[in-house]
């Protein structure tokens, strides 16, 4: 099993990605990185996102693309991690990751791997704008780390 | 006695509803997935709107035959679009 | 200036090179790091690579590319960070990134920056195998670090 | 006195001569850099493969054409295939 998948409250990082996808012939590491962006709003600047989703489903079809994408680009190792809960603008939701010995099949499976996520898996987001005005409970997604 | 359908609502389901999580009734033998979001959308009219581009869910396998039975004890979720990312 | 240029004898890492990239409206991200494979060579595992670079005209063409990139693909920020000397075998020696609004610029910037990069940058490499048979300087590659 | 020419070696260039750097005397007016590269292969006969296949480069810039002066003081640069990455 060389695919990472999480779905995860936790901060997401950089650095643990690029660890994750360490090994002895993987010359070629490719991360890309959604960050909560601070833009305008009806109600202001937002100033972060809240991510729902329905768990088990969506590590299901993680599980399948990080499958899929292993098989057809050839990469040894993925990362495929999405944060839930409310994540601050400026922070990074979700990093979709690939290594492989050189770097056009790490871009071609990274850029698989975000590109199948928005599409496929169930996952939403909804805007906060800067003051919450109600304390309101957030919607409780399910969070869990799969086995790396 | 039957035990009720657990339904997931998301995103904009969520909000129509107010809730995350409901119970629903449903005989025995179940209905089909189509009549039970029928019920719910006369339940909750903002619920409407939202089933129309959602996709409906049981066990956490999408639904491809709108005739597929829901029964007591199933999950039930209703996926608007999806917005990961 | 929102391009970061380096040429340096220091370790690069993921986790500067997502700051160097951060901005309130840069919600994709796409980090290329190329990590010196252990590969087998004639004389063993590759323990390192030895990177000497003709500092002036690299840094000039390290320039052009930045602008370059950020021109054709309208990504506001990018990096180029590239290690001099000698690199053990799991390290980084280069990184490409590029932060725009939405990931397809940036996966396009980043895959142009370390394609150009490749072809036209002066650095070279030497393969060093294991034990260092003979205590030989390493080849003096003018190292520095452009401001960012 | 004149100057000499500063030469770099990089690569296998580096590698045939032994150093990474010469200098080389030319008369004060300079010599075409064909020429300049024509008596570095005969003074390292090791050099020549890798100058055929080398990009030359006067003070940073690559030159473009063959009869482009090499004059005391200038620093003159062998670029063999980059591999850089």
């Amino acid at each position: 099993m060389s695919g990472s998948l999480r779905l995860t409250r936790r901060p997401l990082s950089f650095s643990a990605a690029g660890r994750a996808l360490l090994g002895p012939d993987l010359g070629g590491v490719v991360l890309f990185a959604g960050r909560v962006r601070a833009e305008r709003s009806g109600s202001g600047r937002v100033s972060a996102l809240e991510y729902e989703v329905h768990l088990g489903p969506a590590l299901a079809v993680m599980h399948r693309l990080d499958r899929e994408a292993r098989a057809r680009y050839g990469v040894e190792r993925t990362v495929l991690w999405h944060r839930v809960g409310r994540v601050p603008a400026g922070e990074i939701s979700v990093i979709a990751g690939a290594a492989a010995g050189h770097r056009a099949p790490a871009f071609a499976a990274a850029r698989f791997l975000i590109d199948e996520l928005k599409r496929t898996v169930p996952i939403w987001k909804t805007e906060r704008a800067r003051p919450a005005r109600r304390p309101r409970r957030p919607p409780r997604p399910a969070a869990a780390r799969s086995p790396d | 006695m039957p035990r009720p359908v657990r339904v997931l609502l998301f995103a904009t389901a969520r909000t129509a509803v107010g809730k995350s999580e409901l119970a629903w009734n449903v005989p025995p033998a179940g209905i089909p997935a189509s009549a039970l979001a029928e019920e719910l959308a006369r339940a909750y009219p903002k619920l409407a709107p939202t089933l129309r581009v959602s996709r409906l869910v049981r066990n956490g396998h999408p639904i491809e035959r709108p005739n597929l039975r829901v029964r007591p004890g199933d999950e039930f979720a209703i996926h608007p679009p999806y917005g990961g990312g």
